[in-house]
């Protein structure tokens, strides 16, 4: 098998989608001759011309309006947002439209496309090219969110968000892009939504994460551990709709919960997720469940480092979390 | 020109008033004059002249019959209107948008589009959707809410969605739609399919955000579109002289490299060869039109709004003079090819057609509970399967008989 | 001391400001010679000219980019948007530029504004006349939000949300706009930020609320009160810095909370909410804090009422967690 | 006319392939055909010419000091930008975006603002910061991130905040700053403050929301504004003839009714004259002017950037022989106001000053962990003062030495 890394194994996604279904277009700014800032659409307009890998104006309105447009004549359009931090120009056809599309025209129009755009920070991209906006579209009903942490993942995710009826928003933790690497089979497979990984078994306490803050709070757990505090770490790979079944599992097992992201803690999808908890298995925690997250502040440039909820920041509340 | 507009009226004015730029060698004259733009019919096109007789230069000759039958369609579109707005007064539906003199603008252009072109509407263009094929209980049912209505009860009055007759679904963000319009016509060029795309807003709408957007992907990529502003004169109570700067609607395609075309909005021949030209001009791939169609909005916005706070009745009196079914109905009787007989008779059916849908749109059962939870999703997630059980195991809100 | 309904108190609260302090415009769609399509501004373009009163074009991101202009000049402005639901094309204005201005240019420039809006359901609005979109921004660094359910805090808060040196999102709950009315006192009082009113005392749990469904929650609570369970109902007023102090000393004494409001569940504020108590007072839990909220779909036409989380659906949880 | 932009050129060969449209009756003209518009001066305005004399339509006057001033801070913004690009290079500085090429579109527009005159960047501007009077070490700082910089290290390099030289803040996102210009100037002209607002976009730009938004409020409500386009021939890897389909970008001003006027963007003073009498016309009240400054990025996009993936040498090339720094250094040797003594001597020192500023840039502390909580809020809440605790009571991150 190939070992690849985040951007390949994204573009090697796409390119089997774009030869498998002659529906599926790319469209964005910069991802056809120079395949994307971050190249992630690389030779996929060499490969399948200008109609289908198609770079646009400068208008993430215009991008996203008219890929909800082209998904109703019945293409399937997987636009690019530059950056994350850049999406909000287009927030309007997100959430007024492309969420609500299926739903506000009794079922005529299921409005089906893929937005992927790179997120998080870790890359000294300041405010404006480091910000991970999950929440503000989860909280809108009508839209799934996924956000891979390696290779395989991130292929097989990808395909099946492609496959998905629903509109899905796909976030790439850019921090990670070339650093996580790992083997990814050729051809065809997917990676189902909404089901999350186990990626470390533990018994103490559980932690939930995902993207880029994976490894940290591994990092953090295998410093835990030589403490004797076997962490749980699960990645949710879909933000939304979450798997609540694997995470309540665990922490019905655990008693104990940490959850850690980057965007803003304050509304952010760790919130949800501790009340989830509290709905679903109250009466079997032991300790409060608790957040490490970016602050509440925007996003900084030089302390970025000291902003980010890395291991540093994760192991204390772990320890805390498990001693409680 | 007997369809000026308030807009431009205004507009007059303003460029008196305006001072001379500094002329230091340059070849620029005042944005407030009035000159030739590269690809832009500035004066409104006109067909039917007063004498009944028609400009042949812009003449769609359509047969008597299809005039007629449009005809027909502008006074049926009229009569379910006015009706609409009496069951909101009433109390019996929760809010009409209609388009009370716009029905020229709206009939003329619709009828314009080929049967494989798609609509996309704003939200005044139920007239337009019914010639098109929707049964009208199916949009009495939208009006009502009910169980029956085609999108289940989900969105206001008047925001139907009608995919089998190939026309769009209605939101109320503003300008939207447009962009999406482009989006699918492009498609359809990719696809190399036969189609236009006609896409409906008011002059307010070009303003917004995706109005912009849409013209310049049009522009770009050549998109098969016709951008139909219904330049109404008012966005609410905004005077459309306070909308924008620039000396009327259809000036902006410049800004996009489109083909810009003003034509009187209210004669129903003029609306329809300003839309076919551009719709044949779209399907020969020679990209998209802006057609500013001036006509008047005589009702208020909605049924929630009330225009004698903000307008004149002088000025609603001498739009009233130029009502677009007045006057192609004079047109016709010119022509001998209308008589009141028919028109009473007409009237009547509609009434009596009405009156049954709204009878059986008010028998019509609400939408289910369990309605509410489909369409989110293609399949219920976890979370709203737990919410609809919530619901259905808890106990009713007051005046729901479920 | 006159009787005013909400409507009349803000309209007051603006009338007031303009005169005490000539900074202050008001702009939006339709808030001119009109007065706006509920009336608010109403009599203020006739006072005060068209210099201060402005109609605008119909583009919120004008409306809010500019005001941010006039803000920086050093202007006060207070734009309306004519629905929150419209709020969405100026989001990129208010979440990218409004809330991180001091921030990102080292406090050079405060970008000081109010923007005004109605929000909420139960006016038969339909998908886009009736979301409630307060977790959208709270989740953004940088932004206050208000949102008054009675024409005393209507006008109060108001008046210190115009004086408070941060942007502040006022929303205003549109179902009670003419139905809460009011005692309000002629001329200047403010109605301090982050502090939450205890509407009704009570010991056996605590509901945290805000808007429109503070008086369905009262109503529960009377309702529950025939049951014995006496619950104590805060209304935030300042959803965003909330009044944590309130809340918890609130939880400690009855061990039991609901959150209710109007907005979807998922990712709301109430998950904000629930999550705080948890990490303040978790051993003083004595039950599952529980939410009862806007279901996570987009907001319907003919169901609303059954949508909202109106007393009838409050009552339940009200005596599931005393009970629990 | 020399300076001719890539975008034109692809035009003009669009033009000829478009089909004719078809004219039953109608004024239109192709929208692909050159035609005088409103408002808009579509020759690009030339000021110097080959043999070194003035065009007098459009001579600004400057007197020979201002020139070699001028001409001087072109010269410095162009040594500060290739030196940091080193240090880019090195790892010393993330990042840099800088106007290689572009210095005559913005010296020659700064320049052309009265002192009380306020400018809104885009984020190509270092140089007019510099002119505006911010001492080169508060800009090395930014550059820097360090404790020194005046927006305390919390943006990335290059996005700089001027209040105190009349200059705004910089932000990534692409277009806001339009619109808050035109704000700005609304708010100047309701206070009757004699002041114009200068603001900076690259073509791309124009495809943003807010391109619009500014530009139509402009035109509504005839701000004091001057939208200065530096149409410098690419959106990172996009081509300007891409970004819209418009003959020029000047040509949009027609959308919003406002002046529009290309220049040569490579000729500082037809820069200065084109900008001059925007400021002149905003001033007196005549409201705004979109100015289209032709001229060409020689640089990639950013230091991030790598411009061989998209474009072709010797496209690059033929616009370095239009280079703007040497043409005016030409034109100034023709009129003996300049040598290479001079020009050394300034290079020399520009260097070392920045050197300097390095160095004490280096040597200054990070910015302190609590001064990331601060400017949130006016005053810190109760979460940013706890968030605030928990980071100081924590242990740092690795390579922090706080
Ligand atoms: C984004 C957005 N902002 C505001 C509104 C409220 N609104 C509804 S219709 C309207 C005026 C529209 O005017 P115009 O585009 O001229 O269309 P007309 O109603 O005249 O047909 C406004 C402001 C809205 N629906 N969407
Ligand atoms: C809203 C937004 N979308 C995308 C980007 C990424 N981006 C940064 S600069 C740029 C190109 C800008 O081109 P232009 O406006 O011509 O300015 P230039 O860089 O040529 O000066 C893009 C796409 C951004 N910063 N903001
Ligand atoms: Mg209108
Ligand atoms: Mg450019």
């Amino acid at each position: 098998m190939p070992q690849m890394n985040m951007v390949q194994a994204i573009n090697d996604a796409l390119r089997l989608e774009m030869k498998r279904d002659d529906r599926v277009v790319v469209l964005g700014e910069d991802v056809g001759k120079v395949g994307g800032v971050f190249r992630v659409t690389a030779g996929l307009y060499d490969e399948f011309g200008e109609d289908r890998v198609i770079d646009t104006p400068l208008s993430e309105g215009g991008i996203i309006g008219t890929a909800i447009g082209m998904a109703l004549y019945g293409l399937l359009p997987i636009p690019e947002i530059q950056f994350g931090d850049f999406i909000f120009p287009a927030y309007d056809q997100i959430v007024s439209e492309l969420a609500k599309f299926r739903y506000r025209s009794g079922g005529e129009y299921p409005s089906k496309l893929v937005i992927r755009t790179p997120v998080g920070g870790g890359i000294r991209g300041g405010h404006y090219h480091s910000q991970s906006p999950e929440s503000q579209f989860i909280h809108v009903a009508g839209l799934k969110v996924v956000c891979p942490t390696n290779p395989y993942d991130a292929k097989g995710l990808l395909l099946a968000s492609i496959r998905d009826p629903d509109p899905v928003l796909f976030f790439e933790p850019k921090r990670i892009y070339r650093a996580a690497k790992g083997e990814v089979p050729e051809g065809d497979y997917t990676v189902p939504l909404s089901k999350a990984a186990v990626v470390r078994p533990g018994k103490h306490l559980t932690v939930v994460t995902w993207g880029a803050m994976l490894y940290e709070a591994l990092d953090a757990a295998n410093q835990a551990a030589q403490k004797g505090i076997e962490a749980e770490v699960i990645d949710l790979r879909t933000l939304w709709p979450l798997d609540i079944d694997t995470i309540v599992e665990s922490v019905k097992k655990t008693g104990r919960v940490v959850v850690v992201h980057e965007a803003p803690k304050t509304c952010g999808l760790g919130s949800e997720v501790v009340a989830l908890i509290n709905e679903k298995c109250f009466l079997h925690l032991e300790a409060p469940p608790a957040r490490v997250c970016g602050f509440d502040t925007p996003f900084p440039y030089t302390l970025e480092m000291e902003y980010l909820p890395l291991a540093h920041r994760i192991l204390p509340q772990l320890v805390t979390t498990a001693q409680f | 020109m007997s369809a000026t507009n308030p807009t431009q009226e205004t507009k007059s004015t303003n460029a008196g008033s305006a001072a001379e730029p500094k002329s230091n060698g340059g070849t620029a004259v005042q944005p407030t004059q009035r000159g030739a733009l590269p690809g832009v019919i500035h004066e409104p096109i006109r067909v039917i002249r007063d004498d009944g007789s028609l400009d042949p230069a812009w003449d769609p000759k359509l047969s008597d019959a299809q005039m007629v039958a449009l005809y027909e369609q502008m006074v049926r579109t009229r009569i379910i209107d006015e009706r609409l707005v009496t069951l909101q007064r009433q109390g019996r539906i929760g809010f009409h948008i209609g388009s009370l003199g716009e029905e020229a603008t709206i009939l003329g252009s619709a009828a314009a589009c080929r049967p494989q072109d798609w609509i996309w509407p704003c939200y005044r263009e139920f007239g337009a959707l019914l010639m098109r094929g929707m049964p009208l209980q199916a949009y009495v049912d939208n009006m009502f809410g009910n169980a029956n209505d085609p999108v289940k009860g989900r969105q206001m009055p008047d925001h139907y969605s009608g995919k089998p007759y190939k026309f769009g679904s209605v939101s109320s963000p503003i300008g939207t739609q447009i962009t999406q319009a482009v989006g699918f016509g492009w498609a359809a060029k990719m696809r190399k399919d036969d189609l236009v795309t006609l896409v409906y807003f008011g002059e307010g709408a070009t303003s917004s955000n995706e109005f912009h957007n849409g013209a310049n992907f049009a522009g770009v990529f050549k998109t098969p579109t016709v951008f139909l502003c219904r330049n109404n004169g008012w966005a609410i109570s905004v005077p459309a002289h306070k909308q924008s700067g620039s000396q009327t609607f259809a000036d902006k395609a410049v800004a996009y490299g489109i083909h810009g075309v003003r034509c009187d909005g209210n004669d129903l021949l003029a609306v329809y060869a300003a839309t076919r030209q551009a719709v044949e001009r779209a399907a020969r791939g020679e990209g998209a039109t802006l057609v500013e169609s001036l006509t008047y909005r005589l009702s208020g916005h909605s049924t929630s709004d009330d225009p004698k706070a903000y307008r004149k009745d002088t000025e609603v009196d001498a739009w009233k003079s130029k009502d677009p079914n007045v006057r192609f109905r004079a047109f016709l009787d010119k022509r001998g090819l209308y008589d009141d007989k028919r028109q009473t008779t007409l009237e009547e059916q509609t009434a009596a057609e009405l009156a049954d849908c709204v009878k059986a749109a008010e028998a019509a059962p609400l939408p289910s509970l369990e309605s509410m939870f489909d369409d989110v999703y293609a399949e219920l997630p976890w979370h709203l399967r737990e919410q609809r059980a919530e619901l259905l195991a808890g106990p009713r809100a007051k005046g729901h008989g479920h």
